[in-house]
């Protein structure tokens, strides 16, 4: 009845955070790697029973830190040491207690951006549509409903053997979601 | 887990080690100060600051974690109650800078005090007199805390009476009031006062850090190596040796922030009354300690800290926080001897520091040798089932969670 | 919290949450504040009066540009009037939001969660009111941006050794970093937002600000590493910045600004502030939108206790100025410190901040007196009034009797000072009410969360 | 629940945030380039003038000295402009009645003079001195430009402090020998001018390019 190519997955809503714990775990176990599960609130061990164990973010951040206190002392040595060393109040031109303080605010600033944008990018946001924003009820996964969802294009995804799969882990309700 | 399963450590050989060593450096001491006291009493004024700093700086951690709580400080308890009872040794041992006043402070030499006006204004409190006076309060003040705060804190294992607790709760804030204010006036009157023409308002807060970071540091190092030598492998769990890395991190950026805030207002307003004291310690070889101490004092603990891993690792926190307590013996070397340092003279007295090592062999052999008692005589940590268990109830998985 | 014993003392105190509350009942209770009930009559009146007061800023600083800076009180040698006062006023209540974000949620305090996205919305809109200030203080306020550096036919670069510049830094950097921080978390909240929003304008809002979260578990993976590293970054950050503040005056020679404790004694009195704001706004917002169950009475006595902690690091800072003037041998320092200030001109500005600062916060040593709401919201008050004079007597004080007694003068505010000084508090509370009627005024996410850690057993019969 | 955006949205939300990017740097680029170029600095822009003067034909075609006319280069603070005089003396003979000279002849008739249009013209912030230049071996062209061979005179350089800290910075790279500086033409090879910068610099007494780039060398 619904063929791969117009499908996005198949989407199950549970009630609890745990059912939706077990029931990642078990897909995975049972072979699934293409899938994503949607909570209200960063459900602890997810991320992990879904096998998701990298994460770029730390590295992301430390490049940027590193990125803007370098960009922050070069500047200041730069343009008070090389470009127009001016004489005030005596003090060196290389005065390096006092590049301290741009530095520090530069090499936040930089790894702020880093950890903001960062996580944006590497999720891939902004991304106002999405397929599974037009199933019924999945407003719910913002309040109170978890959701897994096995993605059409999982090698092992089969429109009918995933849905009975997925009945196996006691959903409330499954829904396909069309591209 | 009960009651009884808490483990405890046999502490007598080291203790008797500890106390041997003591007391043949002390004799070595004795026959140090008379030869050559001039070279000696600011040596061990050095010692003893190290030593008597970590005494104090437990104290207040233990006041700190009673009004804060925190897991770390279940860990850290029974040792911090133990360095907290040092105190008492430590005021014996505050005799011999009593003694020596007149070699270590220009205000205690009549004759100098008479030549100079800004001293004559504050002889009222620059003078031998009030010094002892206050000194002994301070000393007082801090063996009757580091007596209740170890009395009250031992009943909870053997009865279900609270109120000790309750107690300690009321006693620590106020507690740790005074105990702030006695220990900042305590570092101006030993050891601002060594150059009694220079003041600075941050002082106190920069030693009292200072001290608190090594004691936290020593506290950690010693927890971290029952955790990795056995006794208390299983029961602490890698998130809670991580929260005392994080606390050594924090402490270590707040002694970084606290002598870089003075630096840099004394660096920059460049007035003759304030300067040299960092010109006394900038020159003649007292550069490279205080290049030193900014690498390895700071940037290398902190570097190293902010690796996720290392905070979890018995070894690495037990050699950061090693490294960190080592140098703090250098950072009061700093501190300290360079107060009638003649900057032409253009040399480290090694002489001097090499004193500083025996008598903090004589200090610290008395301090080990009581911590150690203190350590061996009860259970490692407080061991009431509720309280261990949210110990080691955290599996890895929860480090890195929102809460 | 852990000590041992505490354990079952915990139970006893006030829950960080009020039992009985599901994902869904927090969600929409919270929820419901922006979506279905949210022009009332007390929002419109306040709102009203801070939109006038903002009003009263627009015209007191339009007519600045007009006239100059000499509408104000300002003359040699008290060049930093009110400007500064304000400013330094401002960003230091600008420090409580992100203290509670990020420290508290670095030292894993659950009762941060009910208050810290109000906090950090206040923080945000302090800092906006406190970056007003030095901006139009400047004589050709046109001009600001020489403070950054930029490619300029005149081939000159900022005065890095200038604290002015480090502070312009500092404060946009901080401003920055606080609104991605404050976005961030606002993020999933948004998401819910958009979801339940009625209206297709609503949605659309909503969903433009959500761009597209659903609510992913690898999304949240790293959306939580990251939050939790802007927190590690935030908290030497919010640190830095007052510390910088505190150098714009000790770095200075001014007798009275040159003194090595003011870095930790001006964060502190940040804090300090901060905190006693947040007791101000938050005790009206609790009582008038009913939010008792999640700012539970709790984080009153938290917040109180902080209060007092921060109250004694300020009162220490002032022992020790005091006795370092005595015991130091700048004689310019003890004639302003010991002298000019108890004594002088200003002398009954001074013992106000004392009363104010030192005396009355001592109260918060009782806990009878932390869990009297109205206690506590005065307190508060007093708190937010002793650390404006603190300010006040820094810089007037310090600056209106110079080394020459021939450039002795007094400081007096003008009408316009005052205008733009109230204007200011007029900007903040405009932006505040907009903010509680169109963003979510708690961090639904994590309450949710909270709820989640309360519910499964085995936490032993913990009975939140 | 339905959709709120379409599809299409997703394309232009990340198109916006390469915009907002690119839009950033873009701006600084812009105001980069625009603050250099001739619509602030006014290089190469000919001024409307009372009487179109060509520097082209009295300096280069007809040979007239500098000094001819703006008597006080070498020793004043200030290049002057010639008075009405100074045009008289060959215009009452030659091109007398030419229209073009009509404002020249009621300037002198009337003793108003001439309101020429300034086109280098410095701010009153910076302290300028003709006199120093040209003793310290800066030539005309230098910072005029070809003057020779402009028909309506222009600014050649933008006078901008970052062009003015240029020479200051490293003057021997720019000085010439006091007989070389209203020699028009005059030019070495990049060598041989450092050789010979390098000596002039000793010879009349050059500051270095630290004291030179002084705030107050300029800003007094």
């Amino acid at each position: 009845m619904i063929s791969a190519s117009t499908t996005y997955g198949l989407l199950a809503e549970f009630t609890t955070a745990e059912a939706l714990l077990a029931a990642a775990s078990q897909s995975r176990e049972a072979g699934y790697r293409r899938m994503d599960s949607y909570s209200p609130f960063p459900v602890e061990g997810l991320a992990e029973a879904m096998g998701l164990t990298r994460n770029r973010i730390p590295v992301v951040v430390f490049l940027g830190a590193l990125l803007g206190g370098g960009c922050g002392y070069f500047m200041q040595w730069y343009s008070n040491v090389i470009d127009y060393p001016i004489d005030v109040g005596g003090r060196p031109f290389h005065s390096w207690p006092m590049f301290i303080p741009i530095t520090f605010e530069l090499t936040i600033l930089g790894a702020a951006f880093a950890a903001v944008f960062g996580m944006l990018g590497l999720n891939g946001l902004p991304r106002p549509y999405h397929p599974v924003f037009a199933v019924p009820g999945f407003e719910h996964a913002t309040r109170d409903r978890f959701f897994l969802c096995i993605q059409a294009n999982d090698p092992q995804f089969d429109s009918e053997r995933t849905r009975e799969f997925l009945q196996t882990l006691g959903p409330v309700k499954i829904t396909s979601v069309s591209l | 887990m009960s009651i009884g399963s808490a483990p405890r450590i046999h502490t007598g050989r080291l203790r008797n080690l500890a106390a041997v060593i003591g007391l043949v450096s002390l004799v070595g001491c004795f026959g140090l100060a008379l030869r050559w006291p001039t070279t000696f009493y600011p040596a061990y004024l050095v010692a003893y600051l190290f030593w008597a700093g970590i005494a104090i700086g437990c104290i207040m951690l233990l006041m700190l974690h009673y009004l804060v709580g925190g897991e770390w400080g279940l860990v850290l308890r029974r040792p911090m109650e133990a360095g907290a009872m040092t105190i008492l040794p430590m005021a014996i041992l505050f005799i011999p800078i009593g003694l020596g006043l007149t070699h270590l402070y220009p205000w205690a030499d009549l004759s100098v005090v008479h030549a100079n006006e800004a001293l004559r204004r504050k002889s009222g409190y620059l003078n031998p007199t009030s010094f002892q006076i206050r000194s002994a309060g301070y000393l007082a003040f801090w063996i009757i805390a580091a007596l209740l705060l170890n009395r009250w804190s031992s009943d909870p294992d053997r009865t279900d009476d609270s109120r000790p607790t309750i107690w300690l709760e009321r006693l620590s804030g106020p507690g740790l009031v005074f105990c702030f204010l006695a220990a900042t006036f305590a570092m101006i009157d030993w050891v601002m006062s060594l150059e009694p023409e220079w003041a600075s308002t941050i002082y106190g807060v920069m030693l009292i850090v200072g001290h608190g970071l090594a004691a936290f540091a020593m506290m950690t190092a010693v927890a971290a190596f029952l955790v990795q030598s056995g006794p208390l492998r299983g029961v602490v769990s890698r998130e809670t040796l991580a929260d005392c890395g994080n606390l050594l991190l924090a402490f270590v950026m707040l002694w970084a922030y606290m002598a870089f805030a003075q630096f840099m207002i004394i660096w920059s307003g460049n007035l003759a009354e304030e300067i040299p004291w960092y010109v006394r310690r900038s020159r003649g070889g007292w550069q490279w300690i205080a290049t030193t101490l900014i690498v390895f004092h700071f940037f290398a603990p902190f570097v190293i800290l902010l690796f996720h891993e290392a905070k979890r690792r018995p070894g690495v926190l037990i050699a950061v926080a090693g490294t960190v307590v080592a140098l703090h013996f250098v950072d009061v070397c700093w501190l300290t001897l360079p107060a009638r340092f003649e900057p032409r003279s253009s040399h480290i007295p090694w002489d001097q520091v090499g004193m500083a090592l025996v008598a903090a062999a004589a200090v610290g052999g008395v301090f080990i040798a009581t911590f150690a008692d203190r350590l061996g005589r009860r259970p490692l940590y407080p061991a009431r089932v509720a309280a261990i268990n949210t110990v080691a109830r955290h599996p890895g998985t929860h480090g890195g969670t929102r809460r | 919290m852990a000590a041992d014993a505490n354990i079952g003392r915990e139970q006893s105190g006030p829950p960080v949450l009020s039992p009985g509350h599901s994902f869904a009942t927090i969600t929409d209770k919270i929820s419901a504040i922006v979506l279905t009930r949210p022009y009332q009559r007390g929002w419109i009146l306040g709102f009203a009066i801070a939109f006038l007061l903002t009003n009263v800023l627009f015209v007191s600083v339009a007519y600045l540009f007009m006239r100059g800076v000499g509408i104000w009180g300002v003359n040699v040698p008290v060049m930093w009037g009110f400007a500064i006062v304000n400013f330094v006023w401002w960003i230091g209540i600008g420090h409580a939001g992100t203290l509670i974000s990020a420290i508290l949620l670095l030292l894993k305090q659950e009762w941060r969660t009910s208050i810290n996205r109000f906090a950090e919305a206040m923080t945000l809109f302090a800092v906006a009111c406190a970056g007003m200030f030095p901006l139009i203080h400047l004589g050709r306020w046109w001009l600001f941006y020489w403070l950054f550096p930029y490619p300029n036919t005149m081939d000159l670069w900022p005065q890095w050794r200038s604290p002015l510049v480090w502070d312009a830094f500092a404060v946009s950097t901080y401003a920055t970093v606080s609104l991605l921080f404050w976005y961030m978390g606002l993020i999933p909240d948004v998401a819910t937002l958009r979801d339940r929003a009625r209206g297709r304008l609503g949605r659309y809002f909503y969903g433009f600000l959500a761009m597209g979260w659903r609510g992913s578990a690898r999304h949240w993976h790293r959306y939580q590493t990251a939050y939790l590293l802007m927190a590690a970054l935030a908290t030497p950050l919010v640190v830095s910045v007052h510390t910088i503040v505190s150098w714009d005056f000790a770095v200075a020679i001014v007798p009275g600004w040159h003194s090595t404790i003011f870095p930790p004694y001006f964060v502190a009195g940040a804090i300090y502030s901060g905190f006693a704001m947040v007791l101000t706004l938050i005790i009206p917002l609790r009582y008038f939108y009913g939010l008792g169950d999640f700012i539970t009475m709790r984080h009153l006595e938290n917040m109180a206790k902080i209060l007092l902690a921060t109250g004694l690091l300020v009162c220490y800072g002032y022992l020790m100025e005091a006795f370092m003037a005595w015991y130091g041998d700048n004689r310019f320092d003890r004639f302003q410190i010991l002298r000019e200030r108890p004594r002088g001109d200003y002398a009954p500005l001074y013992w106000l901040l004392i009363v104010s600062n030192c005396l009355v916060v001592q109260a918060l040593w009782f806990p009878a007196m932390r869990r009297r709401v109205v206690v506590l919201w005065l307190i508060s008050l007093t708190v937010n009034l002793g650390m404006w004079l603190e300010r006040f007597v820094i810089v007037v004080v310090s600056l209106h009797k110079d080394y020459m007694p021939s450039r002795w003068r007094m400081y007096f505010p003008t009408a316009w000072d005052y205008a733009t000084l109230f204007g200011s508090v007029g900007l903040f509370l405009a932006l505040l009410f907009l903010f509680v009627r169109f963003l979510p005024a708690i961090s639904m996410a994590e309450m949710r969360e909270l709820v989640h850690e309360a519910e499964p057993v085995g936490h032993g019969g913990d009975s939140r | 629940m339905p959709q709120i955006f379409h599809p299409a949205m997703n394309t232009v939300a990340r198109l916006t945030v390469f915009g907002a990017a690119f839009g950033v740097v873009g701006t600084i680029v812009l105001f980069y380039e625009y603050s250099r170029s001739p619509f602030q600095t006014e290089v190469n822009v000919v001024r409307e003038q009372p009487v179109q003067f060509s520097h082209e034909h009295h300096s280069g075609q007809l040979g007239i000295d500098c000094r001819y006319c703006h008597t006080t280069v070498e020793n004043g603070p200030f290049a002057n402009i010639p008075p009405t005089h100074t045009c008289m003396s060959c215009h009452s003979q030659i091109w007398a009645d030419s229209p073009m000279l009509k404002p020249v002849r009621d300037s002198l008739a009337s003793g108003e003079p001439l309101r020429w249009e300034r086109v280098h013209d410095l701010p009153d912030f910076a302290y300028f001195e003709h006199g120093i230049h040209i003793q310290k071996g800066v030539g005309c062209a230098s910072c005029h430009g070809r003057v020779d061979e402009m028909p309506l005179t222009w600014k050649a350089e933008p006078l901008t402090m970052e062009w003015c800290l240029d020479c200051h910075r490293h003057p021997e790279t720019h000085l010439r020998p006091r007989s070389e500086i209203f020699n028009m033409e005059y030019s070495l090879p990049e060598r041989e001018q450092n050789m010979v910068g390098k000596r002039l610099v000793r010879e009349y007494g050059v500051q270095s390019g630290y004291y030179l780039t002084n705030c107050t060398v300029c800003h007094r």
